[in-house]
């Protein structure tokens, strides 16, 4: 049969395709096509729900960002693989915990990870030693080491073309919005939905976003934070204008490229946490669905279960860098050779938790990321957007 | 009675200072984007960053040139979307050459019904028709073809071009297409050799709307050709991005191939079908 | 076979009646000419008959088709049109060559026709250049040579030579006149130029808001006008008109001046014993001797208009003015009373209500009889 | 002197075909026209009001119920939707007016007598040229407070940049200044075409008239120009009521959703939240909206006559 | 004061010179007519005094004033064009009432001007209607109302009286000669109507290719044509010219006629003698009767045109055609032969080679005499 795979021509197409090619040497009779639509998740949402809403058969396989498996099991639009893997318990528990969440919904296997990815904080190494201050644990911390350093950095007699900002996040009304939001209040031990349902802390959601706009107010962030999107937070980190970053995986290879200003100046750390709270992290990372219009859905799955099986998640690792899904992995010898900073990843991915898991997150990330966003841009108060915020998520997540 | 209508010569704004100032304007402000795209096409990234910025490039390079061209195939995207645009924008003026002379010149009951019709037509966004769209075109086997693309394309350009045809169409003396058929044409005749001759100011000016209506359109050509052999420059330019990574440079590098091109082809086409014609067939 | 002929033709714009039901039969061969004054819809019947205009009523044959709802192209006819109508984007020669290169014409037999065309009309160094680039006269010709290049079933001119000045239009005249002879097309011919229409037409139709006023020949229409209308209308300078009382011995003018009349004129004038009639005098018809005159007008001298070829004088009889055309050695004095002798015979009468020729049997007369 | 020519015995069946009465000519001329709407949009708009009267929400997992006029009413208590309806139409209240303006202007600059025409045609044309997606994306940066230029402009001018996109109103006068950049070249190219028709000897008897160059314009080429003006104005009003791309590259909404339009809703409905039905009923309300709007303008066209 | 003057007036386009250095001297209130062949360039000197043609050499004045740079608005002028150029969508009124609401006239009196000028012009029941909804000669009487309504320092006409009938056209011109009187205003007037030329102008400027051929009184250049062109344009039907030999006795035609010379003629000969000299004959300077006459021409009759008011008759004399004008109650028979007495004194002499007038002093003697 002819598989027809569908993935986003920013993961490495072509090293998916040795990936396939391997599948079908041990296949035979298994062809694999690739389709790629949209280089971004969200033109691949528009693309994949266009087809999929005209129940269009000819995707067997398609990838899918961690956030979305949920919308389309709702939707009807993948099929379990609850039968092909016998054990779901078993068999989801050796994958990272947060995914075994993510994919599975009202007991059913949805997706299977493809490969991982969360939030890091990423630091200047070279500024901390100079002005000796350690990475920072708190959020509060932070702000201290970001103020002091800052300040001295900027001061008079600094030799710095640009100003040296304390803290990038996303506060730009995208993805990374919702999980800017996020890593405070879950650090702060709430959870937004509990098993479909809302489970909305008004003061976590408060301070998580007092605790932002703390940060521009203070002028540890710039104040057109509402505007930097999670490139930009990349960029002007690379650049050596940022002192402390939020940002997801792919920052790092970018930062020790040869282009950038800060290579070897950067550390990554587990986020900060609230005072008196965990760290948490944000999972991001793709997974693998098979279309319920397909006409091949058993070869599918098979296929599936391959791409989501250790070894091609050590492939993976190994030859585009992607985090694997599998904790063992990261302390895996050749990963670790290939990719050594994975070693200092494995603590942020566990610390890392799902999005909320729901058909209906789009919404509810549209009502974060805007709340966000305006919060941050100064045209609401924190406590007149946690207000919108609830009453908003109320109505979607009755 | 002759030659169309640059203003006939009187002090104002005939001074050439004055109207090299004006013209410098003009120019400005149409071309100041795209040729702050060019600076950019020719900068480095970390330059991009500097503060405060920079306009002209500091160390012009090519090398955004060569990834646009290299990390995706870029002339193929331009010849897509090129054949895509131009063949819609001629079935786009034929169709609509015919509803306009309908609409126009014949006496029909419902004229301003059916020309209602035709524009309420675009008042819908495409957007929402995106899935029976879908599943028209994949009823009829045209997922993946140049074909999924040019029809809806002829539609979307066809209201606003029936109007600007019909409106020059009413503007034409009707004694020209009146000597037409006394010398022997058909209606269609005397339309085909006379009346859309006489409009290309108007044939010309829908002919552009029309083609670039489709070599902007983003939505359809992302959704039914998935096919990266067929992919078109707007669909083609977004892969340069990634899911975080947005190359300013590279994409200019590729706007500017994609873009300037066709502006000079139009505007070269443009001197030469419009720059031909002038009146003087009339008293009147 | 291409005679042409309405039938009750009308023609409406909204509630305006423009032309108001024409019978008129044209033989083949026959040329016509219409006239009439500017806006009694001699361009509307051109253009109904092309198939230009829709036939508000009645009906149009060509030969024996009735063509109402035939499309221009399949009338065969060729047409000068008032304003011209060129391509504008197409070159003199183009726009000759158009229609018949349209009408399938062998390409190698194209240039020489229109190169013909082109010389008869003394355009032929104009081909290659743009209706936009000619001055009026070469663009009316440009407009003419399109029609000519053309064999047709009927031709229609709609004053094709206006803007010409008179020694070429003499010229064009005398070819349109050898063309019409030598292929023997019909012709409808439309013209405010008294010399074409009495040089070339076979007949002339004189319309008068939409109505015909009397179809004749040039010498009927010229000699015998049924009506003032067309007593005035035909002839430059135009016929005068001067109202007088019939009395026994003749007609008795304002000014006491005496008018003998006698053979047709006199019986004429007999049911109008004592009243008032409409006496026509055409200028050229007087004579500053008075031998062998029927009488004479005596008048004040307004106006001496030098033509060159003549000279017209304007002389006040009565309340009436009368113009005369005198040799072109008369210079009376301005002022001056003189003594115009009416030359014998030449004299119109018109009731002076309908304006009817007295010739003819008055309306209600003609009901009665029939 | 040749024959005289007899051409109608060559008529082809096919010409005779269109020497049918004029409606017979119209249906057949408008027929390619009807075939076209009624396959990429008829159809499609008769299930998409079809959907709207249905509880259609991909991500519920329920089946399709049928909802009757449920979703219009959830609309009128939908305080987004009330919200992006009045972003949309203080955006087509600005940029219609605004992009008319700018492009009769552009259009009577570009159809001055210059020697060189070109790159003012260049000029009017690129704007237009240039993919609405990316020039969304260049205005925001243009826009941006660190590293547009606008704002550097304004610094070298001595002026403190504003953070455009941090205030609702800056970011919405930002948006409207993109979209009058980018639509005045279709008003302009559209007019500048009207323009070329107008006969140089109306100016010359106007010239003799009297009349001065404002004269001229007002008594001659406006009159004149007004069928293609009030084409460009029913086209520009009806995609400024679809505004999309320029708001949602530049500022995706923000801040909040103070700059969100009716077409970004209803594409979030659609698309991104998958609800069918609402969204359907939204994209009728919008149909509804233009339709109103179009026959306004017919109404000035018939006017006219 | 306005009047005009043209210095070395030139026009050219691209390399085609069109007007090639006219030199006029035009008096205030004076009303100079401009006739010449069709493409001669006598609109194109009409828009340089009106500012709507660049000029391509020399200049032009108003009163004192160098206007080549004026714009058309500030030299106050009105114009009748060619073409019409009317505003499409202005009804008749306001086309009419444009001119003056644009200078500034009060509004109340605007409506009385155009309705006076509509008056006289026969459209007042039109003034509501668009141009497109009129007819030809209707169209052309709203160019003629536009200007008129104005009281402008010149008034430029370029035929307009072309599309009216005859009747219409003597009215009209009949007008217009009361306004020029009335107003006194400086007026350049093109026809190709020779009764409009001859009693309406002043002046008469004859236009040959581009350059002046003759300027004169009516009579003057109907009388005493400086050549060949002027004589053959001035007058319809047009002057006949025949070879002749020069013998002591007189003329003497191929036909062996000889016809005596006296007085002027026989001292403009001399020089001739023996050699050959073209001669130039009106139509209306024959007559049947040889009575008084200076002596005879003899010929075949070739054609018989009857014109109503005279007849004209093509009489072959050797290897020239001869037009000659009869009375309209001649019918001389085709084919055969007829005599015809020429009037005394009425013959022109050309060179035949430089073809102007004996008259004048040839060219190289005028050289020689300076
Ligand atoms: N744009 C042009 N390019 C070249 N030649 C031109 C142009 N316009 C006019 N001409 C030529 O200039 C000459 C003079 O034109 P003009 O209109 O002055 O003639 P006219 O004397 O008014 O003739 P008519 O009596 O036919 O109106 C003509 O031979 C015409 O062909
Ligand atoms: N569209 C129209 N609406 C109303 N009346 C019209 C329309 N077209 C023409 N007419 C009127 O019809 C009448 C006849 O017009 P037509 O053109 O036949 O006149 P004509 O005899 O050719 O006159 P001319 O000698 O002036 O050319 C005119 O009085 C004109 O005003
Ligand atoms: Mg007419
Ligand atoms: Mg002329």
């Amino acid at each position: 049969a002819d598989l027809r795979v569908f993935v986003s021509s920013q993961h490495r197409p072509d090293v998916w395709r040795k990936a396939f090619d391997m599948f079908e040497t041990e296949h035979p009779g298994v062809k694999v096509k690739i389709e790629t639509g949209g280089n971004t998740s969200e033109l691949q949402a528009q693309y994949l729900n266009t087809v999929m809403s005209a129940k269009d058969s000819s995707l067997d396989v398609m990838i899918l960002d961690v956030i979305r498996p949920a919308q389309f099991a709702a939707a009807g639009w993948t099929v379990p693989f609850n039968y092909t893997i016998g054990d779901t318990k078993g068999f989801m528990a050796k994958y990272l915990p947060a995914y075994a969440g993510a994919n599975t919904i009202d007991g059913k296997v949805v997706a299977l990870p493809a490969f991982a990815d969360a939030m890091f904080l990423y630091y200047r190494k070279d500024l901390l030693e100079k002005h000796n201050i350690a990475v920072p644990k708190t959020w509060s911390e932070l702000s201290a080491a970001a103020k002091k350093i800052t300040d001295a950095e900027n001061g008079s007699g600094s030799s710095r073309s640009s100003v040296l900002q304390g803290l990038s996040f996303q506060g730009r009304a995208i993805e990374g919005a919702v999980c800017t939001f996020l890593l405070p209040y879950w650090s702060q031990g709430k959870d937004l939905v509990t098993n479909g349902k809302l489970t909305f802390d008004k003061d976590a959601a408060t301070k998580s976003l007092a605790l932002w706009k703390g940060f521009v107010d203070s002028g540890v962030a710039k104040p057109n934070i509402a505007e930097v999107a999670t490139d930009d937070t990349r960029k002007e980190f690379q650049a050596g204008d940022v002192l402390f970053a939020v940002n997801w995986s792919y920052a790092w290879g970018q930062f020790q490229g040869d282009q950038s200003a800060v290579k070897d100046k950067v550390g990554v750390a587990v986020l900060p946490a609230m005072d008196g709270g965990k760290p948490a992290s944000c999972l991001g990372g793709w997974e693998w669905g098979v279309s319920s219009y397909s006409k091949n859905q058993g070869d599918a799955q098979t296929l599936v279960k391959y791409l989501s099986s250790p070894k091609i998640s050590e492939f993976m690792a190994v030859n585009a860098a992607l985090l694997p899904v599998f904790p063992e992995l990261y302390k895996d010898e050749d990963v670790v050779k290939a990719v050594p900073w994975f070693g200092q990843a494995q603590d942020v991915v566990t610390s890392a938790k799902a999005r909320p898991v729901t058909p209906r997150y789009n919404e509810v990330s549209e009502i974060i990321r805007t709340t966000v966003n305006a919060v941050l841009a100064g045209t609401m108060t924190p406590d007149k957007g946690v207000e919108q915020m609830e009453a908003r998520l109320q109505r979607v997540l009755r | 009675m002759t030659a169309v209508s640059t203003t006939s010569g009187t002090s104002f704004l005939t001074g050439r200072p004055l109207r090299l100032a004006v013209g410098g304007i003009l120019i400005l402000n149409g071309l100041f984007p795209a040729l702050w795209i060019l600076f950019t096409s020719l900068k480095g990234e970390p330059e991009l960053l500097r503060k405060p910025i920079t306009w002209l490039p500091q160390a012009p390079t090519l090398e955004n040139y060569l990834r646009a061209f290299t990390d995706q195939p870029l002339l193929l995207f331009l010849f897509n979307s090129f054949m895509v645009a131009l063949l819609s924008t001629i079935a786009t003026l034929f169709v609509s050459t015919l509803a306009a002379y309908a609409l126009a010149r014949l006496n029909l009951r419902f004229r301003d019904l059916i020309l209602s019709a035709i524009i309420a037509v675009s008042t819908f966004p495409l957007v929402t028709l995106l899935v029976p769209l879908f599943e028209i075109m994949r009823a009829l086997g045209l997922l993946n073809t140049w074909a999924a693309l040019i029809l809806p394309y002829i539609v979307l350009s066809l209201p606003v071009c029936t109007l600007i045809l019909v409106s020059f169409f009413e503007g034409i003396p009707r004694d020209l297409e009146n000597a037409a058929m006394v010398d022997g044409c058909t209606r269609l005749g005397a339309l085909f050799k006379v009346v859309v001759p006489l409009s290309a100011p108007g044939v010309f000016t829908a002919g552009i709307l029309a083609f670039v209506n489709a070599w902007d359109e983003f939505l359809l050509a992302l959704s039914f050709n998935s096919n990266p052999a067929l992919r078109t420059l707007p669909v083609g330019i977004t892969l340069y991005q990634g899911e975080f990574a947005f190359p300013w440079p590279v994409i200019s590098a590729a706007l500017i191939v994609g873009i300037v091109p066709v502006a000079v082809l139009i505007v070269i086409f443009q001197e030469r079908v419009v720059s031909g014609l002038t009146s003087g067939g009339i008293k009147g | 076979m291409a005679s042409v002929s309405f039938r009750k033709l009308e023609k409406t714009y909204g509630s305006l009646r423009i032309v108001k039901g024409i019978d008129l039969e044209i033989r083949d061969r026959e040329f016509v000419v219409l006239v009439g004054p500017s806006g009694c819809g001699k361009s509307t019947t051109l253009r109904m008959l092309a198939g230009l205009e829709s036939i508000s009523g009645g009906e149009i044959r060509i030969g024996d088709t009735v063509v109402n709802a035939l499309p221009p192209r399949e009338r065969d006819i060729a047409m000068v049109f008032q304003d011209y109508a060129l391509y504008p984007h197409k070159t003199v020669f183009e726009n000759m060559a158009f229609s018949l290169k349209v009408r399938g014409i062998p390409a190698a037999e194209i240039p020489p026709r229109v190169q013909e065309a082109a010389e008869m009309l003394g355009i032929a160094h104009l081909l290659e250049r743009k209706p936009g680039q000619l001055s009026g006269g070469q663009r009316q010709r440009v407009a003419m040579g399109r029609a000519i290049v053309r064999r047709p079933k009927v031709f229609l001119f709609d004053e094709p030579l206006s803007n010409l000045d008179a020694k070429l239009r003499g010229q064009v005249r005398a070819e349109i006149k050898k063309l019409h002879q030598a292929i023997g097309t019909t012709i409808l011919y439309v013209t405010h130029d008294q010399v074409e229409a009495m040089t070339l037409a076979d007949r002339i139709v004189i319309l008068k808001g939409g109505d015909i006023e009397q179809v004749g020949t040039p010498d009927e229409v010229y000699n015998t006008p049924n009506s003032v209308f067309v007593g005035g209308f035909v002839g430059a300078p135009a016929m005068n008109f001067l109202s007088a009382t019939v009395e026994r011995d003749g007609l008795r003018f304002a000014s006491g001046d005496l008018l003998p009349l006698t053979g047709d004129l006199a019986a004429q004038a007999i049911p109008y014993q004592g009243r008032a009639v409409t006496v026509g005098i055409r200028p050229e018809h007087f004579s500053a001797d008075s031998a062998g005159a029927a009488g004479t007008l005596t008048g004040r001298v307004q106006v001496v208009e030098p033509l060159g070829s003549d000279t017209l004088v304007h002389l006040a009889v009565g309340q009436s003015v009368l113009v005369v055309r005198m040799p072109p050695d008369a210079h009376p004095a301005v002022g001056a009373d003189m003594v115009v002798a009416v030359q014998p015979g030449r004299l119109h009468l018109f009731d002076p209500t309908s304006e009817r020729s007295l010739r003819l049997p008055t309306p209600s007369s003609a009901q009665a009889a029939a | 002197m040749t024959a005289p020519n007899r051409s109608e015995g060559r008529t082809s069946p096919l010409v005779r075909l269109l020497d049918l009465s004029e409606t017979g000519l119209a249906v057949l001329l408008l027929a390619p026209a009807a075939l076209l709407l009624a396959l990429i949009i008829v159809y499609p708009v008769g299930r998409l009001i079809w959907t709207s009267f249905f509880n259609l929400s991909l991500t519920s997992g329920l089946p399709a119920s049928f909802a009757g006029l449920e979703n219009y009413g959830l609309l009128l208590r939908d305080p987004i939707f009330w919200e992006t309806t009045r972003n949309t139409l203080l955006i087509t209240v600005v940029t219609v007016p605004g992009a008319l303006f700018v492009g009769l202007a552009l259009a009577l600059l570009a159809n001055l007598p210059f020697e060189r025409k070109w790159p003012v045609r260049l000029s009017l044309l690129i704007p237009w040229a240039l993919p609405l997606s990316f020039a969304g994306l260049i205005f925001a940066w243009f826009f941006h407070s660190d590293y547009g230029v606008v704002n550097d402009v304004l610094r070298r001018l001595g002026i403190s940049g504003v953070i455009w996109f941090n205030s609702e109103a800056w970011a919405m006068a930002a948006i409207c200044l993109t979209i009058i950049w980018k639509t005045s070249s279709f008003m302009a190219l559209i007019i500048l075409a009207g323009l070329q028709t107008i006969p140089r000897s109306l100016y010359e008897a106007a010239d003799v008239d009297g009349a001065g160059r404002v004269r001229q314009f007002f008594e001659i080429t406006l009159p004149l120009l007004k069928p293609s003006i009030i084409v460009a104005l029913i086209f520009r009003t009806i995609t400024a009521l679809q505004t999309f791309d320029i708001p949602y590259t530049m500022t995706r909404g923000g801040p909040g959703s103070s700059t969100a339009t009716l077409a970004m809703y209803i594409h979030q409905n659609t698309v991104d939240f998958l609800d069918l039905g609402y969204g359907s009923a939204l994209a009728v309300v919008m149909f509804l909206l233009s339709m109103a709007v179009t026959f306004v303008y017919l109404r000035l066209i018939r006017a006219k006559r």
